[in-house]
């Protein structure tokens, strides 16, 4: 209170001058900028349960202490490794592939209009995101330590480094890629790093038969799963909302919010359709999926089309997302929640949906394919969307190689059958609650 | 004395449980189980992924009679649980040698009421 | 950022000048002021998560996925029908029974001082709560495609014109009526939608005994239930809040928020104990009903009342859930969650609330009976809320009509026993985890 | 909006005038300060279900809608008796013990720069948490009559008795203690009260041998745990940033959050490998308190700490946490939620935690020992942590024997046996879930 | 060999457990059940609605011994389980005539144990 | 008749329904129950409480069968179960009195399929 009565005074007194009467109004843009970003961060660390409460819903009861567990301590992991090295990497610079001053925030200036604190903050809680969509796609069978190893570096490294190429003023930032709140950055970068997890892996036991055809496991809570989608839909308005930065727009964090809700809506709504028509019923799981989908799939494009533009790119997502978790299947890949058509595929069709409905007019870099824009900005959005997915599927591939010849990446065939609750942490997520398992 | 065993489908619980008392048989004892029968089960899909469940939901009962109690038991057993569609269930009999009431010791059909 | 640097410069210079200056507070007003409304939109979308739990924890599990996906497509396609036409239906012009433009948010201004997408995002929140409401009431026995149907149209069509007569412009609002932040608009639409629907569906099989006299069914999580309560109490700060539209008298915000609180823990308590009265235990389902019951009666008039006028008003409505439960269940009408008591009769209740404890120095168009106004304003609130609940009733009664002549309302009664999830689904919401269900 | 709208025009004439812009900015800051303190005050409100969910998690099925019935109960009780005289005897003057004056919020004025009713419900929202805390460790035994008076006192009395000491401007404050955002007003009054109610309950039936020896009954839920400490360390943001009271100090509020966001991490990690090293296995509950255990610690000191500081302090939290647990066992102290090491025991270290990292130009009263400041300021620490706790320990221990002998505390050996939910509210939190329980 | 069957309060499974150990009875089958007999239930009430319970929590034992063991085991469950309360439960012998050991393909009382 | 009670592990049910199946032997009752044996269990730690859980989560199966299927299900049963580890489970034969179809109410081998 001290500091802001103060400031009261201040304004009394300056209220006969003109310049620090400007400085005054400037201080209030600060502090409302900051308030926005603040809580946009707090909204986008939350989506950290909202995670959580999606993957453990959609596994067995009984790796669900387990996954819950990685989900917390990545996010703890993130908080330290992008406090430690990762913030530097990201926006220590203007290099073109890494950032390399303000380890432990130290000696460096913020970027923005924001305090440095502040914006740390809102870029850890991506920082945690990014790591903690992997655990999803791993559930079931990757060893707890393995995964602690795994959720550091990619958190101090790996997403900093692409960060920096897209946000930290790197060499795609140069090319005029655009993503506004991370389809890429964030989410493919989870989403491809799922992806060869999950192949190194291999499949969880009995997933599939003999002959390739797919087992369902089904997931053991789906009113987790529901408020899991509620919370990351929620936090997606913090995610999205608060790449603006500050309010200095309102046009614009309140066409984000919108595009935002209404790809989501649409996600949902067309995954379902999609479902229906496949498979004969509304699955929850999917319709639930297309959500996210559209969310992730709204992402980069959130701040530069129009609402109409969000339905479609949602629309798709939903669709692409369905098709995803069919493809997988047939492929053999085991990816128990989604996390590849969820994340890594939206991802990439969120990237490239800016180059196809981005207007100039609301900020796009070009105007996209559907605004005579021609090719030219697509063609940047797919040249990195690439780039970068070979990228993290490279370096990944080499970090879990590394975890797996040092501590090991899989638990034991018995652990898995009995569960990692009992292998990896000794205890039961439903102790009392008596469990029919015949899987 | 003997040790009836009754599969009912789940939903005739209450029912099977009021025509049991009706015929004073009041001491049962329940556990669930999933059954595999005639019955045929139902599509499940999971993620696009479809599985044929055909563990259905039932309701075991477990009842310990005397030997002259024994068809009444039966009769009231069937007027509860049949629905006449295929699943109703089935009744075990087995041959019951001992039963003894662990609060008292008692054994025999004075331990069975 | 761009936008935000501009600004800054802007101040600098403007600094020197008497007018522009001006225009640069306003504009801090407006980011302000959609920040807040913004804010209290996604917390009033969140609400749709404890909706949610709360419907799906207080029935049966076999039916508890089916009521999850409701929830989450209700809100789905209000956002599409509140977007495709409900928006221009309620905001679309000043005529006394309908809006006609904006349809697609196209071709119209913002009828407030913020952006038109932050204005409409928080009224579709409004929509999506309306819409969800009823779900609860028509649980474990109505056909998922039904409801599908039932929500598009309540959202695209019944829910905006009762709102454009109250909150569009339209003749309620002419006569003075007058409804904070929806006790009417949402939650009595909501609520009586739900009676007549519920009615039309007849009962739950086995939820009267061949006596009438009821059967209890209960609900099978109650960690699922409590948690809903609390996001909902959470959301309905933003939900009444966020009514003000915007920050610029914080006096109001404070007022309606401590009222909101009190309304909701009076509530709680005052149902607690009533039901320990009438039933000897405190009832877990009451007393947190109670507290929904309260706060759904504060909401018409949390800005015009005080504290201690809130506390009254929420006491009331926590006994009214109470014996409102007890009335349902004793004239055979099966509202499996309560929505009947807690949205239909507190909305009403909280409507004529308005003209009991009103105070024009608040903001109240007259002062209530209790303030010396006399019964006038009490006497517009009651015509209000009775032509509202018949307008409801009978438009839906319509609807429901048509839908079950379309494609039925109620699923089979092989399926009602086996459960919904299965029957519509194709899936356990716990699969895995043994159920024992007698019933 | 009518409001809005004057205040507009007001701008606009005010533009020609200097003084009364001035007013004109510093109405903005209000508004911006009250948005702040409001928007906390919900995420603190929201705690309350993060304790609700963590508490019913920890415990056995049996009790869960107990516990869920107490954790919202108390909260409604501290709306009301914080109303009522709670706010009176805390802000109601500077006397060295107690405020007199605002009964029922009635004739007095708010302390600080934003409306009373806002200040009201931030600091009702603390007191709820204080109230809270309690009921887990008190939980599976004590009656639910004798929760509600004793949630009633504390909330209405013996909290707000400390907090005005150390916040309503009482003899500690004057003493140079400084408590920036509750360790000790909140977490140790509400630890401490734990650990008096848990001593006089006597353990749990079964919690431990005849020989003494601990027996683990374990948490029904993890999934709920997992949630709940999401929802606390999120509602943590706006319980330490918000007690800045306003964004006049956008860097002060942005270092409070990541200092908050590191300790909490640090000390899930800690607890983690110290349970790890300990015990052989991660073990999910102790890690998820080691992350309450460093929030509780960084509470006090997260506005005057340096982010190196706040992880030292987090990580000591959790180490502590965990030591905490086990030292109860030992000593037969049946706490089966462990909230006296995360409230009681952490409170007191991040309240020493001022005297050790406090930093001066951070805006500590004085130097920590860490910065040169010798021992001066930790001594008014410790003095404050030991008094507080000696106070509530005798004063609850009163209260406690009072309750007992009015109502009786514990429930009876069969009820306990059978569950509370049974017996204190005739009903299951799981009805229809079969629950296997071998206690 | 006999096949020994129990149904005891949940409560005491801990104490029957050891007693069986005691009298060297090392293996046992364990599964849950609800019960109804002589012990009175309790009120439930939901949302207002009254509802008496009567089926309770218990836990069924499953045991095969050899004959010579039968006595020592029925009364290592009555230590056990007793709390001299109504609902104690009860022992049910039947006659077990093959037990086969899946792992190894033994028979009889070789099995058993 | 024959009333064939099997313990089994869980992750064995599926291999166990196929083999019967193959057996032609098409209806069974499933439960599950806790299973207290040979088989070692496992350290359990809450909040750094260790605990020794023996109680292992097993699958229970009863089929009731006609006295000349009774080696073929119990083949069966062994071919699907044995992984020839400790815990692998056991197969307990008792006779079966009499079998009631709840639906016709045919009795003895009739209602056994
Ligand atoms: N031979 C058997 N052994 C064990 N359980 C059986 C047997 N026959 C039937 N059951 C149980 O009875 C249930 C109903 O049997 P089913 O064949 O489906 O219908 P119905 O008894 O009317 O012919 C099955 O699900 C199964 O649980
Ligand atoms: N005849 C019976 N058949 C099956 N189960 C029985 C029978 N008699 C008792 N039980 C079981 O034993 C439990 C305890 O029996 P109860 O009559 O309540 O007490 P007690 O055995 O002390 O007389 C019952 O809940 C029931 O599960
Ligand atoms: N005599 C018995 N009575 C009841 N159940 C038994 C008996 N022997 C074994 N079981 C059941 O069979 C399971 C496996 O037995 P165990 O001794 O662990 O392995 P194995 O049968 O391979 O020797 C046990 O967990 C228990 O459930």
């Amino acid at each position: 209170m001290r500091k802001k009565a103060l400031l009261s005074t201040l304004v009394v007194f300056m209220a006969f001058t003109g310049p620090l009467q400007a400085a005054d109004t400037s201080d209030l843009w600060v502090a409302l900028d900051t308030l926005w970003v603040l809580i946009a961060a707090f909204m986008v660390f939350f989506m950290q349960a909202g995670f959580g409460m999606v993957e453990a819903g959609l596994i067995r009861s009984k790796n669900a202490g387990n996954i819950l567990m990685k989900n917390m301590m990545d996010f703890c992991m993130a908080s330290l490794g992008f406090f430690i090295c990762g913030y530097a990497l990201m926006f220590g610079g203007e290099g073109p592939f890494l950032g390399s001053q303000g380890w432990l925030l130290m000696n460096v200036e913020s970027p923005v209009g924001i305090p440095l604190h502040a914006f740390w903050m809102f870029q850890a809680a991506f920082c945690g995101a990014a790591a903690t969509i992997v655990a999803g796609g791993m559930a079931e069978r990757m060893r707890f330590v393995a995964y602690l190893m795994y959720s550091f570096v990619i958190s101090a490294v790996v997403y900093p480094i692409v960060g920096h190429w897209i946000w930290g003023g790197g060499w795609l930032a140069g090319l005029g890629f655009y993503d506004f709140a991370g389809s890429t950055v964030v989410h493919a970068v989870g989403g491809f790093t799922a992806l060869v997890g999950t192949i190194l892996l291999k499949p969880r036991t009995g997933n599939f038969n003999s002959d390739g055809s797919p087992n369902s496991i089904g997931g053991h809570n789906m009113p987790l799963v529901s408020l899991g989608v509620f919370i990351l839909w929620f936090g997606w308005f913090g995610f999205n909302g608060g790449s603006a930065l500050g309010m200095g727009d309102p046009e614009l964090v309140a066409r984000i919010v919108i595009n935002t809700n209404l790809a989501a809506g649409a996600g949902a709504i067309a995954a379902m359709f999609t479902a229906w028509a496949k498979f004969g019923k509304p699955d929850l799981a999917l319709s639930f999926n297309g959500a996210l989908a559209g969310l992730v799939a709204i992402t980069a494009p959130c701040a530069v089309v129009t609402p109409g533009s969000a339905i479609y790119i949602g629309m798709l997502g939903g669709i692409l997302c369905v098709y995803g978790v069919h493809w997988l299947d047939r492929f053999g890949v085991d990816d128990p929640i989604g996390a590849v058509p969820v994340h890594a595929f939206n991802g990439v069709w969120g990237t490239l949906a800016v180059g196809l409905f981005g207007q100039s007019v609301l900020g796009s870099p070009q105007n996209g394919v559907f605004y005579g824009g021609g090719l030219s900005q697509l063609g940047i959005q797919a040249l990195g969307a690439v780039i970068v997915a070979f990228f993290v599927m490279g370096s990944m591939w080499l970090v879990f190689k590394t975890i797996d010849a040092l501590v090991g990446l899989r638990v034991s065939e018995v652990e898995e059958l009995r569960g990692l609750d009992i292998g990896e942490h000794g205890m039961e997520s439903y102790s009392g609650f008596q469990i029919f398992s015949t899987e | 004395m003997k040790l009836i065993t009754a599969i009912i489908q789940p939903h005739q619980l209450p029912a099977v449980k009021k025509s049991l008392y009706d015929a004073q048989v009041y001491k049962i004892t329940v556990s669930n189980a999933l059954g595999y029968g005639e019955e045929e089960g139902y599509q499940q899909t999971f993620r696009g992924v479809e599985r044929e469940v055909n563990l259905l939901k039932k309701v075991r009962l477990e009842i310990a009679v005397n030997d002259d109690f024994v068809e009444a038991t039966v009769a009231a057993i069937r007027d509860g649980a049949r629905t006449n569609n295929v699943g109703d269930g089935k009744i075990f009999i087995t041959d019951l040698q001992e039963c003894i009431r662990i609060r008292t010791g008692e054994r025999g059909d004075l331990a069975i009421g």
